[in-house]
């Protein structure tokens, strides 16, 4: 077997110095009624590997690939392209097999591009501090959230109607076991976010508000009114970003006055691969919030010559020192797609982020023109950066899987997101990014128009 | 060599891409939110970015490189086979929420690796959305707390042996429940007795490690379920070690309730320098109605649905818990983890186990006349060896000889883990190394050991022949520098590093 | 740092793939030349392959690391894109005697490449398959020698300056032609005057390599070529340094009528320790008739075609001289260059020739203060500075000096090239190195030049840092070890390696 | 420019430091009057990774990859299945974008490689020295007839008629201009090669005989018989492979007394790649005739602190030191493939590679067996490895032509290889390997049964 070095000489070998009659004898210690003789039955045998890929390659087969489509969806994870380099230089041997950091005198180059990596995110979120990444979005909000309330020391968390369903969902499943009450609602089927009504519902036992930012229908919501009316309460504002290339054309949630910013970080570097592995982006406007933070951090320090050198830090806030009584029980971060947002992020630069960012506004721009121009579409958004609505009178989850019969993704269905509110279900959420050309935007407008006709 | 900051070398004007300018005169629907400042991002040329990341690697020390003998931590082999399939575009480039006609072949893999994970540790169902490990403990915990609340039956404490990783307390504080340990035996296992009469109607749940944290099979893991079972609680097995007996025994027929299994460390999807994990927790028939969405089941005629809030009912799934993650759990990761799996297929997995645990054995016995091992005497050990410090010199410490590990070529074993052991070192080879790669790290911790029981003083300043000495890790707590501080280099910036070279 | 042989680590056992073992009783079709003996080839499970490939990786320079500035060579960054463009199936995965019309999107990418190569060069035609430089040069004199044979007119003598690559006098030689050497002006150019005097009806053609391998234009190309053509003659280029122009000037217009391009020095296919290379052969309108099979033609449909033997005559081809290869040239090289050349399109091919010539001359002005630039007082270089051995102490040599630069990280320059200066030192930097890079690399050069001058003795045995230090190449030679010679290693040898480590 | 790292304010630095006004004032040695002032015109101009990706994706879809077909092509180019960690090792930056390994001191991994590959190279094909690599088979078969001509001082080649085509060809390229004479034969389509033939042909004017082995039908010959008659003659006799796969199944060119052997190595590690890069193997049987060996050659040796270390080393037959009085003009080897083949023949090892021949020999006699029983098709071949030729009673390119409609890449026809000679076009040559599968052979039975019917 390939990838076991071991031979059957070597394993005479070993046993005999061991002082075991077989391997059964190393056993030992699981009750004989319960060891298996043989293996296992009903599953196959080895296989060689042009056999495994084959089989992989029909089960890959069996999908519709994004880029074999026109492709609009968003909805939290995003299409864009990412340079060659970047997966070059995660699938070097030193960054992929190596291990946690712990040892840091032969991890610094895991080290150093962490502490890369937060300053990215730091600055990108306009934050004080990032740490070195999370599962994905939906948990690090939940993180986030949890942190609030270790924070304020309140236990009401208010939700705006806009933050994405499964992110909602996630809080809503955790608060179930941490008592924390979840104040939630729907999304409001206007051109603007309802501000007013979100901060109706902040009140003094508030720990925090989560917005999303832009919101799960595309809209930029006016965070900077959000923040004071939270702060003027004791509440901390949690902003919630899934779409990081926003940020190159939109101010940051920081600038605006959010305490926690977090979000998701797919759409640099990582790609969408069917929902994971993601990175969950977590980062905080007060350096003095930081012994609260979750997640691993890297700090500078030097080393006994006096070289600058990284090293975790403040670990005292981890399970792995402070067992129940840690901020948080993780203990993985997502290193590798960490790596590969911080290459991409570098090959950009602020240049190229922001030019990323104009030319995925500029085609969504023209997509929803085109697209609002159908007659019986309408355009919801008074405001967006590369995701929007329209709606378009008919239930929109039966239209996108009709269209899939012509090849087109033609974006994320409300009622796949709310499948139990009616009254949402017309609404599609339409995203576009520099991977979209002007031909895939008139195939959808095209095919759209053929199905509503 | 020293390898100048992206900060240091990077321009806001310099960039990698090829993008276009878009004339600023376009319209745009971004409303007041448009972002004038400056960022302070670098950006570096594609070539000046391969040798920064490069350059970088060639500081970590890797698999790839060398033998890892972290015990618990399973660092093994990561086959590039796994890579290329997780590259294919019907598995890299799907939406999470494409139609579900349009990613029949990912569910396939889903359901695939799940029937995988249910066989091999005949249990009843497998959620498979956890992120990671912690993430999956968190997950099996949940799901009996459902249970329990399900039935009416609040219940308040967790059980946990004193060696348990962190991640157990740390998981049963954070779902709501007190901790408390139990004691062990005087040959590394969970006190039988003891535990029994601590069970009662107020404990929720016993979280068990096995193979343990000393490397020892539980062997009255059985006795343990029952009598769990028996208090009308459950039993949460930490999977983290499940690579030591997987086609050997199976944690269902011992009575396990869910078990999260690290995709990373029984079935080699690569570390990553930290992650991305990958945790699916099997669940027994009690538990599986709990399981979390999405939850993947197949039909008799064969086709895989996604089960999601949408059709939770229509799929009889109408009691799951919840949701713990936005969309299916690491798709990346069970591609990966499910060609590791056909590739060994039943006969292989078998031979994993028996291999892990052949070379820790051979580990044990090579050194045991040396160094300590606090419970080589009651027996063999699983996949990984544990030694204590007793005997070294006075100030030379575990940390000591673990970094004079580093100036012999290899990655230290973990240290000061599990606690119930004086300056612990456990050692887990893992299946991927040869005998002569075993002969030889036996040697260099033979060789350090004789030196710790010396009291060699080179070992205090360890180590010597890597990228960095020993780092200051108070000062790096007590003034905390998490992010760099300045602005982008100017355009031009001679470079501080020392170029290239070997 | 030693890595031990695969030899010494492999056993005949051993194997990292997994086959099925057919049955000895099977039937088989060998007659009776079955073989028998072991063969004595090692065999390393996966995971030691991945490991010792990794780990002897680490012993090379590399291009990734660092700057290469090795005159006349041409080490550029290799954009990863290339690399990912020539692993697509449909051109990695297809054969070269498929049907024509199971391939017509790779005879697009020889016909693509071809038009660009055409158009950049101002030349009429393209042999496409010569695999490598030296292989295109002997191309490029076979066209020669086809043409003149085609009018009756054999002759004999190739005229070659002395600073020609020795690849140029082989090549000339190799082709059945006597080689005899042009003369230079003090100006590191050829003597126009000398050469118009040598010319005559034996001979064939003249080989010249513009940009010369001084690093200088040859103002008077266009005199040559005139005075070449009027002797009946005709002009070969060697184009190993058609990177400093590319874009700027196009050889047609100069009168050359045949120029290899080697794809890895212009368009950047990655140099992979020596090969493979790729030397397609543009040429003029007199010698394209001659130009070897297979070759590419595009119809006016637009549909290319692959003209072999087979059709030559219906695509007016009949007078190839012949095929230098099997098949079609080096499919894998064309992807890679093409996606190099459309990424630069036009614009950016120019933008690479005035950068590398701009940091050329920024080297070349940045030292010339300290080292002696032979031809550097008659104005600016192209694409690489050359520097002589003038006002090194006694002693101290060229190569002492290229040894010491790798102690500061660097590969060394280009040495003892071209032949007509003591102690050359030939410095390309290339177009992807950054003006910070290049002042580091100027400091570096400019310490070593100021100890080679003061005669620092440690240079005598530099590098002093490198994975080995200088090694014997005399030993080498006189007893030459070509092949390891013992038998594979027994099952479970130690292997002798330090392992891992950084 | 996203491989150009200069910036504009850099430029003008430079310019300043050289003390040149403007870039063109660097290129004042081209004439004006060919400068080009601005970009070539009629070529477009710069594009983006994502542009230029998506361009090639749209060439490479133009072409039916093997994967997609039931595939039996072989005649010198042979698909195998090649370990994903083979082309990982290739892709090593360390490796992929080193320099020639003229500084030892720094290039370590290459030359050690490169010694590994020779003494791998050396063992399979029987001979006591093998060279670092040449560009293919077909070149190293012409390298092979010059260096006879030096050894044997000899002009007269007698090639077997059941030489690849190609390969004689390039012989008979290459001779016309070395005044070598050629004396060449078509392939006898009989069930074994025509050795007496052969042999009758050799004349004490021979400087060799080269002779393939399986041949170009499949066959194969007898060397030891034709080694003796060559070398009663003053003759060398070079045999030429070009599936590499074979030699762990049949005895070694070496062994039965071959001289030089060469040939192509593309079928270990290498991949198809539309005909190149491929890999040219070089050896010689005897020692002594070192000095007259084409191309590279890697040498143990060691350095000034007595390690053990590799270099270039009998460089004086090389043009770079002895110009026109060189054994070769060839300056490249290929690395990169040698690189390949050494990585995946280490992770066959001896058992392996045999596994491997036994599996093609089990398939290809599977598949010779359910052919031969279609009716009107014949074959050929008595003995044979992976590869046989078949008789179909119709021109075979017709065949072949018209079965790729249905995604069946049949062989390789004689009449594309023998355009010229209509006695030879109803055959077609057929390869299999490990990549082939039961139903692929299935698959080509119902097809060609149901065009011959």
């Amino acid at each position: 077997m390939r990838y076991l070095p071991l031979t059957d000489a070597d394993r005479s070998a070993m046993l005999a110095k061991i002082g075991a009659p077989n391997i059964d004898a190393l056993f030992v210690d699981v009750p004989e009624e319960a060891r298996l003789s043989g293996p296992i039955e009903g599953l196959p045998l080895h296989a060689s590997e042009m056999a495994v890929e084959k089989h992989m390659r029909q089960l890959s087969k069996k999908n519709l690939a994004a880029a074999d489509a026109a492709f609009f969806l968003g909805a939290g994870a995003y299409r864009h392209h990412v340079p060659a380099s970047v997966d070059h230089i995660i699938q070097r041997g030193e960054f992929l097999t190596a291990y946690t950091p712990y040892q840091p005198e032969i991890a610094q180059g895991t080290l150093q591009m962490l502490f890369e990596f937060q300053s990215q995110v730091a600055r990108l979120y306009g934050c004080a501090v990032a740490n070195a990444s999370m599962y994905d979005g939906s948990t690090a909000c939940w993180e986030a959230v949890a942190m609030a309330a270790r924070v304020t020391k309140k236990k009401r968390v208010v939700l705006s109607g806009a933050l994405h369903p499964h992110y909602a969902e996630v809080v809503r499943t955790m608060a179930k076991f941490t008592e924390d009450e979840i104040a939630g609602a729907l999304p409001a089927l206007q051109s603007t976010p309802d501000n007013a009504g979100l901060i109706a519902r902040i009140d003094d036992q508030t720990s925090c508000v989560v917005v999303q930012y832009p919101d799960i229908l595309g809209r930029i919501p006016d965070l900077g009114e959000i923040a004071e009316a939270a702060h003027a309460k004791g509440a901390l504002l949690i902003a919630v970003n899934t779409e990081p290339v926003a940020l190159g054309a939109i101010k940051s949630p920081g600038e605006l006055g959010a305490d926690i910013v977090v979000g998701e970080g797919q759409s640099i570097g990582v790609g969408l691969q069917f929902g994971g592995p993601y990175l969950g982006l977590f980062a905080v406007r007060d350096p003095k919030h930081v012994r609260q933070m979750p997640g691993r951090l890297c700090g500078e320090t030097v080393d006994a010559e006096g070289r600058r050198g990284f090293v975790l830090t403040l670990s005292t806030r981890e399970q792995h020192i402070r067992r129940e009584k840690a901020t948080s029980n993780i203990c993985t971060n997502s290193g590798l797609c960490a790596l590969a947002f911080s290459v991409h992020m570098t090959l950009l630069g602020e240049q190229g982020l922001r030019q990323l960012a104009a030319e995925n506004h500029r085609l969504a721009c023209l997509a929803a023109d085109r697209l609002s121009a159908i007659p019986g579409v309408e355009l919801l958004n008074e405001s967006f950066f590369n995701e929007f609505t329209i709606m378009i009178g008919r239930d929109a989850r039966e239209v996108v899987k009709k269209l899939t019969e012509q090849n087109v993704l033609a974006g994320v269905s409300l009622g796949r997101l709310y499948p139990a509110h009616d009254a949402l279900h017309e609404g599609l959420v339409v995203a576009v990014t520099e991977t979209t050309s002007e031909d895939d935007i008139d195939t959808l407008v095209a095919a759209l128009k053929g199905e509503l006709a | 060599l020293e390898e100048p900051l992206i900060f240091e070398i990077g321009t806001s004007q310099t960039t990698g891409v090829d993008l276009p300018d878009v004339p600023s005169s376009t319209s745009s629907r971004l409303g007041s939110f448009t972002r004038a400042d400056e960022i302070g991002l670098p950006g570096l040329s594609e070539p000046e970015a391969i040798r920064h990341y490069t350059r970088l690697s060639r500081q970590n020390y890797a698999i790839d490189l060398g033998l890892f003998p972290l015990g618990s931590c399973t660092m093994k082999h990561n086959p590039r086979l796994n890579e290329k399939v997780a590259r294919m575009p019907g598995f890299a480039d799907v939406h999470p929420l494409q139609p579900v006609d349009t990613v029949r072949g990912a569910l396939e893999v889903i359901n695939e690796l799940a029937v995988w994970l249910i066989g091999l540790t005949g249990m009843d169902g497998v959620a498979m959305s956890p992120k990671a490990g912690a993430h999956g403990e968190l997950c099996g915990i949940l799901c009996i707390r459902a249970a329990l609340e399900a039935r009416g039956d609040a219940r308040e404490v967790i059980l946990v042996p004193e060696s348990a990783h962190g991640t157990n307390p740390a998981t049963a504080a954070f779902a709501g429940y007190r901790v408390e340990n139990i004691p062990a035996t005087g040959e590394g296992r969970v006190d039988l007795e003891a535990l029994k009469s601590r069970l009662g109607p107020d404990v929720a749940a016993v979280m068990i490690t096995n193979p343990n944290t000393c490397g020892l099979f539980e062997r009255d893991m059985k006795a343990i379920s029952d009598a769990v079972h028996a208090a009308g609680a459950f039993v949460y097995c930490d999977g983290a070690n499940f690579n030591a007996i997987v086609g050997k025994v199976r944690p269902g027929d011992l009575g396990v309730d869910a078990m999260h299994i690290n995709l990373h460390k029984t079935f080699s999807t690569p570390h990553g320098g930290g992650g991305p994990g990958s945790g699916p927790v099997v669940l027994s028939e009690a538990l599986c109605p709990y399981g979390p969405l999405p939850f993947t089941a197949r039909t008799k005629d064969g086709v895989v649905h996604l089960v999601e809030e949408e059709n939770a009912e229509a799929f009889d799934h109408k009691h799951a818990f919840g949701r713990m993650t936005a969309f299916h759990g690491q798709m990346g990761m069970f591609t990966r983890a499910l060609a590791y799996i056909l590739s060994h297929g039943a006969d292989g997995l078998k031979q994993v186990a028996e291999d892990a645990v052949l070379n820790a054995n051979y580990v044990l016995r090579s050194c045991d006349d040396l160094l300590e091992a606090p419970f080589g005497p009651s027996g063999p050990c699983m996949h990984e060896a544990l030694f204590s410090d007793a005997g070294f010199a006075e100030d030379t410490t575990t940390l000591d000889l673990a970094k004079a590990l580093i100036d012999e070529g290899y990655h230290p074993m973990t240290m000061y883990f599990p606690l119930v052991v004086h300056g612990a070192m456990l050692v887990e080879p893992t299946e991927t190394e040869s005998k002569a790669s075993l002969d030889r790290f036996i040697m260099a911790l033979r060789s350090t050991a004789e030196r710790a029981k010396a009291g060699d003083p080179t070992l205090k300043t360890a180590p010597h022949y890597a990228p960095r000495r020993r780092l200051d890790e108070t000062q790096a707590a007590r003034k905390p520098v998490l992010a760099f501080d300045g602005p982008c280099a100017p355009a031009g910036t001679p470079q501080l590093s020392e170029q290239g070279g070997s």
